[in-house]
């Protein structure tokens, strides 16, 4: 067993124990930490591939932004109480257990009876080595064979950022009149407030829906109710809001 | 006067009246009846024009049009006309004309009516001129739809059931048939011909026996379906009782010939070997049709499933005759079919007038007709007459001849056929006299009646719409004889009746050579 | 097992590979099966790399990179729609999203 | 330059219909920031107007069977049906869309500017989908428009059952494109390059006399799985109906026809060119997916009350059908007379008339203020003849009534089969659509033959009866001019085969 | 002469059109009139063309035009008079004329005049038309318009329920013979590729006998049902509801009469198979005895005619099915001249008792109608056989005929049938016109007919007295030259030995009937005499002198279950209704429409339809809306096609 395959085996055992960690895990947020490990396994398997450029693009663009990101939504929506743990009934994750050791079968059978393997390209590490390293080659490759995928990815980043732009934007402060919510996104809230606000105040929503008061009123625990965002905070959480149709 | 499309023209002209009609939306009830009269009658002119210079002798197809029109797939627009198809296509556009002009007791939404009729007769003319089976089955699908309508919209009680019952069971047999079609395409390209889908070029070619088999039987179903043969005809009573009396014309009158033209120009001419095969089961199932329906009218209460139950033992006829293989059968089954047309097309003419003035259909609430409207027991009598196939009437020449047909062809079948002619006279007499001759109920019986029957009184339904006519001392309705329109539909049908059965020569003359030249891969073209 | 071989690397992405379908199909919450997602993609990202380090070429990685960017996308998008989703109803709970069934 | 790498001076003059979408999309988010006025109608001109000129040169483009990026874009004639197909669905779907939002159908309010924008860029997906000459440039044309297409399904914000149909998608949508990609990864694995006419060559080379190599054939099925969601082949089409009710109807109308062409058009470049030499294989299983999705697709939509979700059903029964099309692949001795994809391409054009159709009235009544649901739909014959016999058109080219549109396809799809010698596949064909007219029979009755318990439904919908006139138009003509049509979805047998 | 043969049928056709179109407008006397001269016109062109064959065995032909041309089934109409053709043509238009006289006085007032003066002509031509036939279509034709028309007569009174249903019956067993007669007719068309007698008659030798006979059997169905014989005469006696001129005409005379003639038109088939000609004359005699012994029983003036004349019909079936052809049509010759005055008599006493018809209220009407009773005395001598009128000479050759051709058995039942016919007819006689008058004298004041109609009934009486005289001396009269060249077969050189040893046999048969010896012809002269007289003294002891050893309620009493047997028609009408009839209506009602039709065929189809309904609602219930499921669901999908496609295709498994 030489060294190289035993650092390969326990980076790959702790990622695959890390993975389950985060299918396992009740606390989405020890989830999102057991993802974070296994990201950092995996980049450290991609140096051991001679794929140093993407260990870094994996820590960078998974670990940093992705996971945080996921992190971030987490605390905003308030997972941490979640109910139960496990998702489905008990019938079906034992079902989806035996698929998923059905399916590992198979491509295990794959895996091993392989032999089609494809004829091997010109890079050898000596070849990446005299040409400058890993992140040389890659970007040499990448902007000869694959510009057009690069513009391609660029125009679809565009798409997704287009994309979460129409999701995420608050719809205009008047909703609907189901619930009238006391303030959005506002950084001046302690974590939790509304929700249970909200659900308390119906009699007196419909005070202010009549705009008898000047628009900033207290509570009994002293959570400071506002009409709509833009009375509590001078400055909304989005910006000024731009929809012609909105009123 | 050949170079022109007459055969477009006619199968377009009822198409021209129902884009007219459809384009035109605020106009009256009335001028939407006229335009549809002027398309019914340009149609049915230009038929007789066709037919007239309908050259008889000519063995192969007359009038032909061709367009290129899907070179890769070996669909072109290809239109002729030859013995069979000329003579039905006149009873097609005679009908249509005589439906539109009877069509004055629809009330609501006539312009979709005349639509849906002008729609329907193009659909039915298009199916007999078209020499594509492409085209062929563009048109047969055509018809669906507006007769769907006919029967759906206008129709009465559970109508919808009835219509929908229609459009599945006949657009089933279809799909089988396009599968059919397809097979056979390519069973001619694999044999080295080029691909086309012309009902004469694939007529030519000789398919392996398997092939054939399938495609008879993928065509045989959507013809049994249509005819409609024994075991697939239980939507024939529903879609009668259920349709306004003109759809049940034209549903009698040209789309159970549909089936009929449709074996004899496809299962015969494409598949001669597993029509010969096949020639006993399907003359069994006929059999069986023609005995059974019989047999099942006896029973009917209700005047249309009579006349429709009737029919399907009528088609029985044709389609043992078809399958008798022979000069006989043939022109037996064609006269029946075109017999059949005026008939039974007439017969539901009578129904529907006394079904205008007494609002129901039940044999039991009728009686005594004959003393209040002699003149339309005539003709219903004509009618009953030439379809229990009396000798002189168009209706005994065609039963009779396919019953020589299938005798030559299978002796028992023959003898099981003619015992039909036992059953019709039972079931038709009994309905007639029923209907037309005995007491009105209400009226008092005559002194010398030996048999005083319990006449089962008045019943009650008769009575509740009685406002609408004077009533005498006996509570009897005084329903009018025929107005002018009835009778100018139902006497031009039964004046045909009698021609054909008195002297059905000049209609034989025209198929002659047609069945011949169908009748020669049977070797029994000249017999 | 003297030196790396293809069906280690092999055998590692098809166990994250499933391990993520497993998360997805026994998790009720969103953000977890979004993180099952993940780890699928990269267990691909293993696979692809691993054929490249095969192949002495450098199309897998250049492939692992775009796959990368792609998944990147698709967070932005997913977390958009939770976002949108959980204003309205408050719950990332799978099973209470349920209105359209059947 | 490194050894081994040359610079690519690409030919982008082959690139001009994609070029103009992707300008006409960025132009429009320029006017969503700059000129705030124009938000709304004169945006969807613009939209309408780019994408015709888009298709123009398009059309200008037939028989130019080039490649450029090194094999990477493929403008073939492959290429141009699919842009023609992709691009009259955009006109059209723009056109039904522009009254509907400012309708009373969604109560909420809607961004309208960035919905023209998304549409664009899901159209620039499809588009590159079908001119992809690399496994890469598919997987990001599929995710483009898979991207679009999630966030317009949860395009009605106010409405809880938008955002749950927006969901499930995106999360369906991901976990299928995972298993995609990783079908692509065992594909590269196998044969060492991402090139499609390459991965051909190579495929060749493997003898299957005795079997398939194991993980080939693992590559295929996951490329299989992948794209059966997109296309929404049966047991991977649980998103559908969610999807369609949820959306708001023009994004359910574009749904149906722009990411199920870039899922077929994916489905042709992967299978049909590149894993050509192993279609003994995969023709089979894609022949069985057909026949389960078309019954089931139409079985299940007979009992729906949901107009919406009935034609969301009945969508995955024409999935049958262009699959049952593409099973046919490879059967014929001599590939030029080979029908198979001609028939998929031509079922996918018509398809587009047609469903956009349908989807299109249910619009109308929507802008109208009448629900989506069967009993909406009652009586309405006698309130709006014109609205019923055109929904009627719609219906009956969807069973495939033969002076319309839907029986051409289906007669060409039949044709394809039966020359494949899969006579049981085209009688199942035969019986789904048997079954489909259960369903559209039940539509037309109750429009016709039932009386109507609402108001008749009124109000004016300029651009939507422009869009209905086109697409009865075409649902009318089409069919009878599809001689022309066939001759140039047959290019596609030169078109994939030649080498870049 | 031959090219006015058309004529003779179209005249009648006329005036029945003419009358039935325009009858509203007319006068009643307009339209008898018109119908009558009609007759009488046709009347005038027979008797041409029967001169014209009294002196030429060449038949007269003439061909109208081609009515159906099907290839080999060519059916040409034409008009064809020989001998045989002559004669019935004398006897339809004779007695049609007589009896269209007569009407225009019994149905005077009655509403539907016009369209009885419509039907009755229209029968005629029907008749005419049957007579004139050269082939078996043309003869059809006529067969079943003369069925149509018997419906039409019988059931003229519509408003009664019992005409209707006596004329329906009428047509439909008429119907039932008609399928035997068609069925015939396809078979000769099968066997011989023509239709036309002459063509069937000339390629008789290419056919076997038993085939002959199946054909000469199906035929005599057809004759059976026209022709009232055994299983379908039970029509006959109901079509006694229809007026009793129409039954003077079509149910004595000519109608019923048809089915001989066509016997006797088939002389080359049927008298080539002797097993046929042995089933009809047994027919024939079981059913002159039956009908003979029912008659008896009956007290209904016109059910008694009606069995008289299907008695008698037996007779003339008998005479054929033993080869005394010429016999059979000389008593059909007669007959139908004393039956038409029977019933006319009938009718007119009927007409003066105000429509009574039961004899037990009648009696002692000789002094109120002398004409009625003494023609109709005559009719019933010549009924019964007494020595000198006409019935004697042909019901006598008839029963010598029966002798010489060895049935023996058969003869003795017809001499009992022969009394029978005395016996009854004379019972009628003297229950009518003679003892005590039986009817109450206020309301029914019996008078004699008007002359319109006691003048046919004399004129009737000639012939019925004296038509005897055609036929003397026995074996050899004038008709029996008359008719000769219709029975007999031209000889065809070279046909096959067989064929010809048939014919001779059959020849001789003919020559030896001729000259019997006068020792035979005496004793069986006195014979018929001794049962005639017979069966007149028993009527005259029984209903007159009331001699109680022939009480003939006490013979009832004796007589018992077989009394009520004859009385009720041996039950035949019970029999069909309960064995045919109910069986079929409850077949068709209950298995066929409702089980067949509705619950197997519509059930398949609902059934289909329901199937699929129920699997869409089950199968809609697997889209359970949970996001986890559709993964599920993928990855089910996944892992069963990954497993099959890796288990069938790949090398996995070798």
């Amino acid at each position: 067993m030489s060294t190289e395959v035993l650092v390969f085996d326990i980076l790959a055992v702790v990622a695959v124990i890390a993975a389950l960690g985060v299918i396992l895990a009740r606390n989405p947020v020890h989830s999102a930490v057991a993802l974070i490990v296994t990201f950092i396994n995996l980049a450290a398997i991609f140096v051991m591939l001679h794929a140093e450029f993407l260990a870094a693009v994996q820590l960078l663009v998974y670990t940093g932004a992705v996971t945080v990101l996921i992190v971030f939504v987490i605390f905003l929506v308030k997972v941490d109480d979640l109910p139960e743990f496990y998702g489905g009934n008990p019938v079906q994750r034992i079902f989806a257990l035996l698929i998923g050791l059905a399916l590992l079968g198979e491509v295990a059978a794959a895996i091993l009876t392989r032999s089609a393997i494809g004829a091997s390209d010109i890079w050898t590490a000596e070849a990446i080595a005299d040409a400058g390293g890993n992140a040389e080659v890659i970007g040499q490759v990448l902007y000869s064979e694959y510009v057009l995928a690069i513009q391609i990815t660029a125009v679809l980043l565009l798409v997704g950022t287009v994309a979460a732009l129409v999701l995420a934007r608050p719809a205009s402060a008047t909703l609907p009149d189901r619930v009238k919510r006391t303030g959005l996104i506002s950084l001046a809230h302690p974590r939790g407030a509304d929700r249970e606000v909200a659900a308390a105040l119906p009699a007196g929503l419909e005070a202010s829906r009549r705009g008898e008061t000047s628009g900033v009123r207290f509570d009994d625990r002293g959570v400071i109710l506002v009409d709509n965002a833009e009375a509590f905070t001078d400055q909304t959480a989005w910006g000024g809001d731009r929809l012609e149709g909105d009123d | 006067m050949d170079n022109l499309p007459i055969l477009s023209m006619i199968t377009y002209a009822p198409l021209l009246g129902a884009l007219v009609l459809f384009f035109t939306p605020r106009v009256d009830a009335a001028t939407s009846r006229q335009v549809a009269i002027g398309a019914g009658v340009l149609a049915f002119i230009l038929s007789l024009a066709m037919l007239v210079s309908f050259d008889v002798n000519e063995s192969g197809m007359q009038f032909t049009e061709h367009i290129e029109w899907l070179p890769d797939v070996g669909v072109n627009y290809d239109f002729g006309v030859d013995g069979i198809s000329a003579v039905l296509v006149v009873l097609t556009t005679l009908l249509a004309l005589v439906g539109i002009i009877a069509s004055t007791s629809i009330t609501h939404r006539r312009r979709e009516y005349y639509i849906s009729l002008l729609l329907l007769e193009t659909g039915m003319i298009g199916v007999f001129f078209a020499l594509d089976l492409f085209l062929f089955y563009i048109f047969w699908e055509l018809m669906l739809v507006p007769m769907a309508l006919l029967i759906g919209v206008w129709g009465s009680a559970n109508r919808v059931y009835a219509a929908v019952k229609f459009f599945l069971y006949t657009l089933f047999g279809s799909l089988l048939m396009l599968v059919g079609i397809v097979a056979i395409y390519w069973e001619n390209i694999n044999l080295g011909n080029a691909p086309t889908l012309n009902i004469l070029d694939l007529a030519a070619v000789q398919y392996s026996d398997t092939l054939q088999f399938w495609v008879f039987l993928a065509f045989f179903i959507a013809f049994a379906i249509k005819v409609p043969m024994w075991p697939f005809h239980t939507w024939l009573p529903d879609a009668h009782v259920e349709a306004p009396t003109i759809g049940s014309v034209l549903l009698a009158g040209v789309l159970l010939k549909m089936g009929g033209y449709g074996l004899i120009r496809f299962n015969l001419s494409l598949t001669p070997d597993a029509a010969e095969d096949l020639a006993p089961y399907i003359m069994v199932l006929s059999l069986i049709g023609i005995i059974y329906g019989a047999l099942v009218a006896l029973v009917q209460p209700d005047m249309k499933k009579l006349v429709a139950y009737s029919s399907v033992s009528h088609m029985g006829f044709v389609t043992l005759g078809i399958f008798a293989l022979n000069m006989q059968g043939l022109y037996g089954a064609m006269i029946v079919m075109l017999s059949h047309g005026f008939v039974t097309g007439g017969l539901f003419l009578c129904v529907g007038v006394v079904y205008e003035r007494a609002h129901t259909r039940l044999i039991s609430a009728f009686g005594g007709i004959v003393s209040r409207m002699p003149v339309y027991s005539v003709l219903f009598g004509v009618l009953m007459l030439a379809s229990l196939g009396l000798p002189g009437l168009s209706g005994f020449v065609g039963e009779f001849l396919a019953l020589v047909g299938a005798f030559n062809s299978y002796r028992w079948a023959g003898v099981i056929g003619m015992f039909v002619v036992i059953l019709a006279a039972w079931y038709m007499m009994w309905m007639f006299q029923r209907v037309v001759f005995e007491r009105a109920p209400g009226e008092p019986p005559d002194p010398h009646d030996n048999a005083l029957p319990a006449v089962s009184g008045a019943s009650a339904d008769v009575h509740d719409h009685d406002d609408e006519w004077p009533v005498d001392e006996h509570g009897v309705p005084q329903w009018p004889d025929l107005n002018r329109i009835e009778l100018a539909t139902i006497l031009p049908l039964v004046l045909l009746t009698i021609v054909v059965g008195v002297w059905p020569e000049p209609f034989m003359e025209l198929m002659r050579t047609t069945l011949e030249t169908i009748l020669i891969p049977f070797g029994s073209q000249g017999v | 097992m003297e030196e790396l071989t293809a069906t280690h690397f092999l055998l590692l992405s098809a166990a994250l590979f499933i391990i993520g379908m497993m998360g997805v199909l026994t998790r009720r919450n969103v953000i977890v099966i979004f993180m099952s997602v993940e780890l699928m993609i990269n267990g691909v990202n293993v696979a692809l790399i691993g054929f490249a380090w095969e192949q002495n070429s450098m199309v897998g990685q250049s492939f692992a990179l775009f796959v990368i960017a792609v998944a990147a996308a698709e967070s932005i998008v997913g977390l958009g729609i939770i976002m949108a989703l959980q204003r309205r109803i408050d719950t990332i709970d799978v099973a209470d999203v349920r209105q359209l069934r059947e | 330059m490194l050894p081994g790498l040359e610079t690519v001076n690409p030919d982008l003059a082959l690139l001009t219909p994609h070029l103009i979408i992707l300008g006409l999309a960025l132009l429009l988010l320029a006017i969503d920031v700059i000129v705030p006025r124009w938000r709304g109608a004169p945006m969807a001109y613009l939209t309408i107007i780019g994408y015709a000129a888009a298709l123009v040169a398009t059309l200008l483009m037939i028989d130019t069977n080039e490649t450029t990026f090194n094999g990477m874009f493929r403008a073939d004639d492959f290429s141009v049906f699919v842009n023609i197909i992709v691009l009259t669905a955009g006109i059209l779907s723009v056109l039904i869309s522009i009254n509907y939002m400012t309708s009373r159908a969604e109560p909420g309010s809607m961004p309208v500017p960035e919905y023209y924008t998304l549409i664009t860029f899901s159209i620039l997906g499809t588009m590159i989908v079908g001119a992809a000459g690399d496994l890469l440039i598919v997987f990001l044309g599929i995710e483009m428009t898979s991207l679009a297409a999630y966030t317009l399904t949860g395009f009605a914000r106010h409405r809880t059952t938008s955002l749950e149909g927006a969901l499930k998608y995106f999360l369906l949508g991901l976990f299928a494109s995972a298993i995609l990609v990783y079908g692509m990864a065992w594909t590269y694995g196998a044969t060492g390059t991402t090139n499609l006419t390459e991965i051909a060559t190579e495929l060749t080379a493997f003898d299957t006399a005795g079997g398939v190599e194991a993980s080939l054939l693992l590559a295929v099925l996951l490329v299989i799985i992948g794209l059966g969601f997109k296309v929404a082949a049966v047991p991977f089409h649980m998103w559908t109906p969610d999807a369609y009710q949820g959306a708001p109807t023009p994004v359910s109308a574009y749904m149906s026809v722009i990411p199920k062409t870039a899922g077929f058009a994916a489905m042709v470049r992967l299978l049909v060119q590149a894993m050509a030499p192993l279609r003994d294989e995969w023709t089979i299983i894609i022949a069985v997916l057909a026949v389960v999705t078309m019954f089931f697709g139409n079985i299940v939509a007979i009992a729906q009350t949901d107009v919406k979700r009935m034609l969301g059903y009945s969508s995955i029964g024409h999935t049958g059908y262009m699959l049952a099309a593409l099973a046919a692949f490879g059967a014929s001795s001599d590939l030029n007379d080979d029908l198979s994809v001609t028939s998929l391409l031509f079922y996918l054009l018509a398809y587009a008339f047609m469903n956009i159709g349908a989807f299109a009235v249910v619009t109308w009544l929507q802008d109208r203020g009448r629900g989506v649901d069967v009993e909406d739909f009652r009586g309405l014959a006698s309130q709006s003849p014109y609205a019923a016999v055109i929904m009627t058109i719609f219906l009956l080219s969807l069973t495939g009534l033969p002076p319309l549109v839907g029986f051409y396809a289906k007669y060409y799809v039949i044709l394809a089969t039966v020359d494949a010698d899969l006579i049981w596949l085209a009688v199942a064909i035969v019986l789904a659509s048997a079954a489909s007219a259960f369903v559209y029979l039940r539509l037309i009755a109750t429009m016709y033959f039932s009386q109507a318990e609402q108001p008749a439904p009124e109000g004016s919908t300029p651009f939507l009866g422009a869009g209905l006139i086109t697409m009865v138009a075409g649902t009318v003509l089409v069919g009878v001019f599809s001689g022309q049509v066939i001759d140039l979805a047959q290019e596609w047998v030169e078109a994939l085969t030649v080498p870049f | 002469m031959s090219d006015l043969l058309f004529l003779i049928p179209l005249l009648p056709l006329l005036a029945a059109t003419i009358n039935f179109v325009f009858g509203r407008r007319m006068a009643d006397a307009q339209t008898a009139w018109l119908a009558t001269a009609s007759i009488a016109g046709s009347f005038a062109l027979s008797l041409a063309a029967f001169g014209n064959q009294l002196d030429s065995d060449e038949p007269l032909t003439q061909h109208l035009y081609d009515w159906i041309p099907a290839g080999l089934f060519h059916v040409p109409l034409n008009l064809y008079v020989d001998h045989l053709t002559a004669i019935m043509l004398l006897v339809v238009t004779s007695v049609s004329l007589v009896v269209h006289i007569y009407s225009q006085g019994y149905m005077a007032g009655d509403p539907g005049f016009y369209r009885f003066f419509s039907f009755l002509p229209l029968f005629v031509f029907s008749m005419l038309m049957l007579v004139l036939a050269d082939n078996f279509l043309v003869i059809f034709f006529g067969w079943e318009a003369v069925g149509l028309c018997s419906y039409l007569l019988i059931g003229f009174y519509f408003k009664r329920h019992s005409a209707n249903q006596a004329a329906k019956k009428a047509f439909i067993v008429n119907r039932v013979g008609d399928f035997g007669f068609a069925t015939g007719i396809m078979l000769i068309f099968w066997k011989f590729d023509s239709v036309v007698f002459s063509e069937v008659f000339a390629r008789l030798e290419l056919v076997s006998v038993d085939t002959l006979t199946i054909i000469a059997l199906l035929l005599f169905t057809g004759a059976a049902g026209k022709s009232a014989q055994l299983p379908l005469f039970v029509w006959l006696p109901d079509a006694m509801e229809g007026p009793t001129p129409v039954s003077a005409l079509i149910h004595a005379a000519t109608m019923v009469t048809a089915g001989i003639y066509m016997l006797a038109r088939m002389y080359p088939i049927v008298s080539a198979s002797s097993d046929a000609m042995f089933v009809i004359a047994l027919v024939g005699a079981i059913t002159a005895f039956m009908a003979g012994s029912i008659a008896l029983t009956q007290f209904d003036i016109k059910r008694v005619i009606a069995y008289s004349t299907v008695s008698h019909l037996g007779f003339m079936a008998f005479a054929i099915g033993v080869g005394a052809w010429v016999a059979a049509i000389f008593h059909l010759f007669t007959h139908a001249f004393f039956k038409g005055l029977l019933f006319l008599g009938s009718g007119s006493v009927i007409h003066g008792m105000h429509e009574e018809q039961d004899m037990r209220k009648m009696g002692g009407l000789r002094k109120y109608m002398p004409t009625t009773y003494w023609t109709f005395a005559i009719a019933a001598a010549s009924n019964a056989g007494i020595i000198v009128f006409a019935g004697f000479f042909s019901k006598d050759e008839i029963l010598v005929g029966g002798w010489l051709d060895h049935q023996y058995a058969l003869t003795i039942i017809m001499f009992g049938a022969a009394f029978f016919s005395s016996l009854y007819i004379f019972r009628a006689v003297f229950m009518t016109f003679w003892g005590e008058e039986r009817f109450d004298p206020e309301h029914v004041h019996p008078h004699e007919s008007p002359r319109i109609m006691t003048v046919p009934l004399i004129l009737l009486a000639i012939p019925a007295f004296a038509a005897g005289v055609v036929g003397l001396p026995p074996e050899d009269g004038w008709i029996h030259d008359f008719l000769e060249p219709a029975f007999h077969v031209e000889e065809h050189a070279e046909e096959t030995a067989s064929a010809i040893a048939i014919f001779q046999e059959g020849e001789e048969h003919a020559e030896e009937g001729h000259h019997v010896s006068t020792a035979m012809t005496i004793t069986f002269f006195a014979l018929s005499t001794v049962l005639a007289i017979g069966g007149l003294a028993i009527a005259y002891l029984a209903y007159v002198a009331k001699h109680p050893a022939f009480d003939p309620r006490a013979w009832a009493e004796r007589a018992g279950p077989v009394y009520d047997l004859l009385y009720n028609k041996y039950y035949l009408d019970e029999i069909y209704e309960r064995l045919i009839i109910h069986p079929l209506y409850w077949i068709s009602e209950n298995i066929l429409w409702k089980i067949v039709d509705i619950e197997i065929i519509d059930g398949t189809v609902n059934g289909v339809a329901a199937t699929v309904n129920y699997s869409s609602n089950q199968l809609r219930r697997v889209q359970t809306g949970f996001v986890a499921n559709y993964a599920l669901a993928i990855a089910i999908g996944a892992v069963i096609v990954i497993g099959i496609a890796l288990a069938l295709q790949s090398d996995l498994l070798g």
